[in-house]
């Protein structure tokens, strides 16, 4: 059998390969594979499969290069999502996905949608989602759009994950210019299982049914929709947005039925219908089972009448799933589906003859040879190489900045620091998100460095968070990969949680440019290295390319998400002072790098010098140090050093909790040699304020780890303040100001009408919320 | 000038996926009402506005719809009504 | 006591209520299916929390349609204890089991924080082991959280001693700044007149473990205990 | 047995607080819509249903939103137009 043309198709043209995104030489690959010209079907499933999304043609040797192996990892990179043992026969499966470019064209759905595709991701896995977080980049938010973005993002992300009942307990985000125009919106699941209760997305058994189950199938998002066939071309049609709308009650259906589906033992597979929908679902799992496919595209539960086999293929309509079952067993997963109100048909089988094969009714319109289909897509090496720009930036002498007038009163910069909304508190944010839902968080969004969730039925625990200073990574990317890892550790950490693993999502701009390809190939290796020195191997994440705008790429930023377990979840440990008396400690050392934080950017408006340096083996030493003190049950509170560096962390310590303040009297004396400015804002890594009853223990333990450590104050009431002294120089500031400054910047700030975010919420109209 | 009451309809574009009708027209199917074959959920504006005539006034809403009221990648607008108050 | 918790499609607190009465309280407890006619003999009844379809065109308006909703209004009405918790007062309240209606927070956003809630009533089946007066820390997360009835109502409940919870700030005044969500009086929680149907806004099972910030929705199911028992 | 279309508002009752109505008023000030004196937000149904004629069809739309399309607590209804398709 082979393929052949619809009537109606559209003939195979230079053109009409170039708009499914092919170069020449790729085209040409098609067709040696095939040995005849594809049909239009074929053009478009291997312009989806052959797309950087989907085969990582540009990145998957570099991504090679990471660890990914550890005695707790159960499942690695190349299924939907990672997984790792955490004891008691339990097993944690997480994912982190980006959706940059559907969230900058329509905040609220491209947000929600992408809650929705990384909950599939973990729930096919066989583990139910406990937890999201997310990581969020935007440009200024002086500008009006990225105020609409900004509040249409985080509802779409509220909404979604709200109405599954999975709450929402950590994440980052940041404000820069570099982010104008090309919003990165990475969101991240983590669910529990049994260890038993595993299943991967491989087909498997010749005759077993192939089936479609959940949503049906509409025209979303299908790319290239613009030359297709006749009926495209009526007037509403044209209009046809590509953006795809989310239903998150049918997505929290479609989740219930699964796990039920998984644990029936009716079937062997189960795979997400993500991007390059029904296409990339079936063809992967044909992959990795080794098998051949054969799909019928008559049989696929449709939305709309006349949808061609093209059309079928590539929709990413939402909330659907591709399920191999066992062959006899269709009945039974029916009647799972219908319980839950859900479709589910028969729509191919798994065959020994090594093709994929696409059939309406009776006719071929799509077959490919063997499972080449996924394998034989071209791999670049693109040319790496650093710009002269980059280099002039990052060797610049920040120190030769001029302070301005008003630094002379230090209260004035911690002040104008905790107002810069990418270190104010995001509590406007995580307002909107439900994250008590499940009654197991122990702590959740704005109370610790990172959140923590009991594990019913165990003392265990887990802590999840996810970072990236993407200022770093721009000036030095191998640094900056190192310190994205090395942050997340520290913060998961700093809650007690030992480190376990992570995924990653990496947003970079044009590959095809030596200076990104830089980028990108340096922080990956970055990652590398700091995920050996932390053993935290890499268990999956997902690759964004070509995040740009007309000023060029976003910053290079490889999110991090982190996994680390609690043997004890009563150790969590939250981010601010409670006890007046307390010894406040530092861990680690001060310096006087001042490069690539955001004193420099938000007071100096200057992204220049080199990041700080990170030292992997201290990093490791500190958070062993952390965690030993934590568990010996000698830590009130701990917090990383991040953005805004010492000063900030300890106001952070101060007032975080506004219901709650402390206040605290620090002394920096023993640091005479460094500026006041790189002592109090530098950003210097591998350090963690604690507060403590038990200095002496606590300091006795560092020494033990080679880690270096100092009383610097004593925590006091809130009455008192923050007060720091430097030598030279005094900072004074009441709690009520630096409340102020760090509570109501970013609320402020949205208050400031984003106009279009009231007036167009589609929840006005009774959706869900 | 003279105050207007303008109607308008923000609804769902054709061919997206819209839940909320869905659910209702399940709703409608189990309470009995067998005969419907289809529900769309939308806005349903009342904006009442100064203008110097009702051509002005469903200008003016015209502007209101496609700048903020209705989203324009995912919504479609209409003017039902324009009447002096 | 056995207690039934209804699962609705789009139910997310379900699990949560059924844990809490099994491994907190230490009592039986079972999941009712939305579809079926049968209360497994259960004496108490949970409508949890969540987003019962979506909670498309208005919170809880196609959930009362459900058939299990037949038999947890006759359960009702036979004097039979029932509690609605966020999405389950909504529904409790279309259901026409408690007057009014909970309508967008005026924030027109979604509000997840802990609140702090003055008992108004201890002549409820969920409150009688309450102190009149106490103050309550629990967390809310909801969409839809504002209380709305006509003034009469609104009277007629305050006169009846039928406003259990009240969103008040930490001394006790139940001011603008403490409503989370715009509700009428700042009510937070209400009751049918025998005292046997409640339905609030905030969600007492997330506040039963000291490991999670707050031990004081603990009240509310001792209150029932010895209600049921007695 | 017909195909109609049947155009239903359903709005907050008058009296009631309406948020959203007053978010989109001050929206629309800040965006410079001065002449604008008041909104209000309300559902848009567009319901298809197979009926006789007309009459049956705008009666069993009635019925449909005393039972489940409006609140009778909070809202209020209205056909605005019934059309064969
Ligand atoms: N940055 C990365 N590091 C390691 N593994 C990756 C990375 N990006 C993608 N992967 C792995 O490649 C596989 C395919 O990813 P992806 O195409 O994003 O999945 P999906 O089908 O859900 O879209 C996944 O197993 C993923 O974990
Ligand atoms: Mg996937």
């Amino acid at each position: 059998m082979s393929a052949t043309p619809r009537p109606g198709d559209p003939v195979i043209t230079p053109a009409l390969v170039a708009e499914h995104g092919l170069t020449p030489f790729e085209y040409e690959k098609l067709v040696a594979m095939l040995g005849r010209t594809p049909t239009f079907t074929e053009l478009g499933v291997v312009s989806a499969l052959w797309s950087e999304h989907c085969s990582y043609k540009h990145s998957r040797p570099v991504l090679k290069t990471l660890p990914t192996q550890a005695p707790w990892v159960l499942q690695g990179p190349g299924e939907n999502a990672g997984v790792i043992s955490i004891g008691d026969g339990l097993a944690v499966a997480f994912k982190i996905e980006s959706h940059n470019h559907p969230s900058a064209v329509e905040p609220y759905q491209g947000a929600a949608t992408g809650v929705g595709g990384i909950l599939r991701d973990v729930f096919t896995m066989g583990a139910r989602p406990i937890a999201m977080l997310n990581s969020l980049r935007f440009g200024s938010l002086e500008t009006p759009r990225v105020r609409f973005l900004v509040a249409g993002v985080v509802k779409g992300i509220g909404d979604y994950g709200n109405c599954m009942g999975v709450p929402t307990v950590a994440g980052e985000v940041m404000f820069d210019a570099a982010y104008e125009g090309n919003p990165l919106v990475n969101a991240m699941c983590v669910g529990l299982m049994k260890e038993e209760e595993l299943i991967r997305a491989k087909a498997e058994g010749i005759g077993n049914p192939i089936i479609a189950v959940g949503a049906r199938t509409g025209r979303d998002g299908i790319h290239g929709a613009s030359f297709a066939s006749e009926d495209l071309s009526e007037e509403n049609e044209a209009k046809r947005p590509r953006v795809q709308v989310g239903d998150p009650f049918t997505e929290k259906l479609l989740l219930e039925a699964s796990l039920e589906l998984i644990r029936s033992g009716h079937i062997v597979a189960i795979q997400d219908m993500g991007a390059a929908g029904l296409t990339s679902s079936s063809a992967e799992m044909a992959e990795r089972g080794d098998v051949g496919v054969t799909i019928d595209t008559t049989k696929v539960p449709v939305r709309e009448a006349g949808m061609t086999p093209y059309e079928i293929l590539l929709s990413e309509s939402q909330e659907r799933m591709l399920v191999v079952a066992k062959k006899g067993h269709e009945h039974e997963v029916k009647k799972i589906l219908s319980k839950w109100d859900l479709v589910a048909e028969v729509i191919g089988e798994v065959i020994a003859e090594p093709v994929y094969r696409v059939t309406e009714g009776s006719k071929v319109v799509a077959e490919f040879p063997g499972t080449r289909l996924v394998t034989d897509c071209p791999q670049y090496h693109p040319e790496a190489k650093e710009s002269d720009e980059a280099v002039a930036r990052r060797t610049r002498d920040v120190h030769a900045i001029a302070e301005l007038p008003s630094e002379r009163d230090p209260a004035w910069t911690l002040e104008r620091l905790l107002q810069a909304p990418t270190i104010a508190s995001k509590h406007w944010i995580h307002r909107q998100y439900d994250s008590t839902v499940r009654t197991s968080t122990v702590l959740g969004p704005g109370h610790a460095d990172a959140a923590v969730l009991r594990v019913r039925g165990t003392k265990k625990a887990l802590a999840v968070k996810t970072d990236c200073n993407g200022r770093y990574v721009f000036l030095d990317p191998r640094v900056g990969g190192r310190i994205a890892v090395a942050e997340a550790a520290r913060n998961v950490a700093c809650v007690g949680a030992t480190p376990r693993a992570i995924t990653n999502c990496l947003n970079f701009g044009n590959p095809k440019k030596p200076e990104v390809f830089f980028q990108f190939r340096e922080a990956v290796y970055g990652m590398g290295d700091a995920c050996r020195a932390l053993e935290t191997p890499v268990t999956g994440g997902n690759v964004s390319l070509y995040n740009e705008n007309p000023q060029g790429a976003v910053y290079p930023t490889p999110t991090i998400g982190m996994v680390g377990v609690l043997e004890d979840a009563a150790h969590a440990t939250g981010l601010r002072f409670e006890q007046a008396g307390d010894a406040i400690v530092l861990l680690g050392e001060n310096s006087d790098e001042l490069g690539g934080s955001e004193y420099l950017a938000w007071i100096h408006g200057v992204v220049a010098g080199a990041p700080p340096s990170c030292d992997l083996d201290g990093e490791k030493r500190l958070i062993d140090t952390v965690l030993a003190a934590i568990r010996r049950g000698h830590v009130r509170s701990a917090h990383d050093c991040s953005e805004g560096g010492l000063a900030v962390a300890l106001a952070e310590c101060c007032i975080a909790d506004r219901a709650a303040p402390m206040g605290a009297t620090v002394d920096l004396g023993a640091w005479p040699a460094l500026t006041t400015r790189a002592l109090l804002f530098g950003e210097a890594q591998g350090r963690v304020v604690v507060s403590t009853a038990n200095a002496d223990t606590v300091i006795a333990l560092a020494k033990q780890h080679g880690v270096p450590a100092r009383v610097i104050g004593t925590v006091t009431d809130a009455a008192s303040g923050l007060r720091i002294t430097t030598g030279a120089t005094k900072l004074a500031a009441s709690t009520d100001r630096l409340i102020e400054a760090y509570h109501e910047a970013i609320p402020r700030a949205m208050a400031r009408a984003a106009a279009e975010a009231v007036t167009r919420d589609p929840a006005l109209a009774g959706g869900a919320k | 000038m003279t105050l207007f009451r303008v109607s308008v309809h923000i609804v769902p574009r054709k061919g997206l996926l819209d839940p909320q009708g869905k659910a209702v027209t399940d709703a409608l199917h189990t309470l009995g009402f067998s005969a419907v074959a289809d529900v769309h959920v939308g806005r349903h504006l009342i904006i009442e506005t100064q203008a110097t005539d009702a051509k002005a006034a469903e200008a003016s809403v015209k502007e209101m719809c496609s700048r903020l009221l209705a989203n324009p990648v995912t919504e479609d607008y209409e003017i039902e009504a324009v009447k002096p108050v | 006591m056995k207690v039934g918790v209804i699962t609705f499609p789009g139910s997310n607190c379900d699990e949560d209520a059924l844990f809490a009465i099994v491994e907190q309280l230490q009592e039986d407890a079972v999941l009712l299916w939305h579809k079926d006619h049968d209360l497994q003999g259960a004496d108490v009844i949970i409508l949890p929390g969540g987003f019962s379809y979506g909670d498309y065109l208005r919170s809880g308006a196609i959930a009362r349609f459900s058939p299990i909703m037949q038999e947890v209004v006759a359960h009702a009405k036979r004097g039979g204890p029932v509690i609605g918790i966020c999405n389950g007062f909504q529904i409790a309240c279309e259901a026409g089991l408690l007057p009014g209606a909970l309508l967008r927070n005026n924030s027109l956003q979604f509000r997840s924080m802990p609140v702090t809630l003055r008992v108004e009533s201890t002549d409820t089946v969920f409150t009688n082991a309450a102190t009149k007066g106490a103050l309550l820390t629990m967390p809310i997360a909801h969409g839809d959280g504002r209380y709305t009835a006509d003034e009469d109502t609104l009277d007629r409940l305050e006169a009846e001693g039928r406003v259990v919870f009240r969103y008040v700030d930490s001394l006790g005044e139940p001011t603008a700044a403490a409503n989370p969500n715009g509700a009428m009086r700042n009510i937070a929680g209400i009751a049918n007149e025998s005292g046997t149907v409640v339905g609030m806004m905030p969600h007492p099972e997330r506040a039963l473990e000291p490991l999670l910030g707050s031990t004081d929705g603990l009240v509310l199911f001792q209150s029932l205990l010895s209600a049921v028992r007695a």
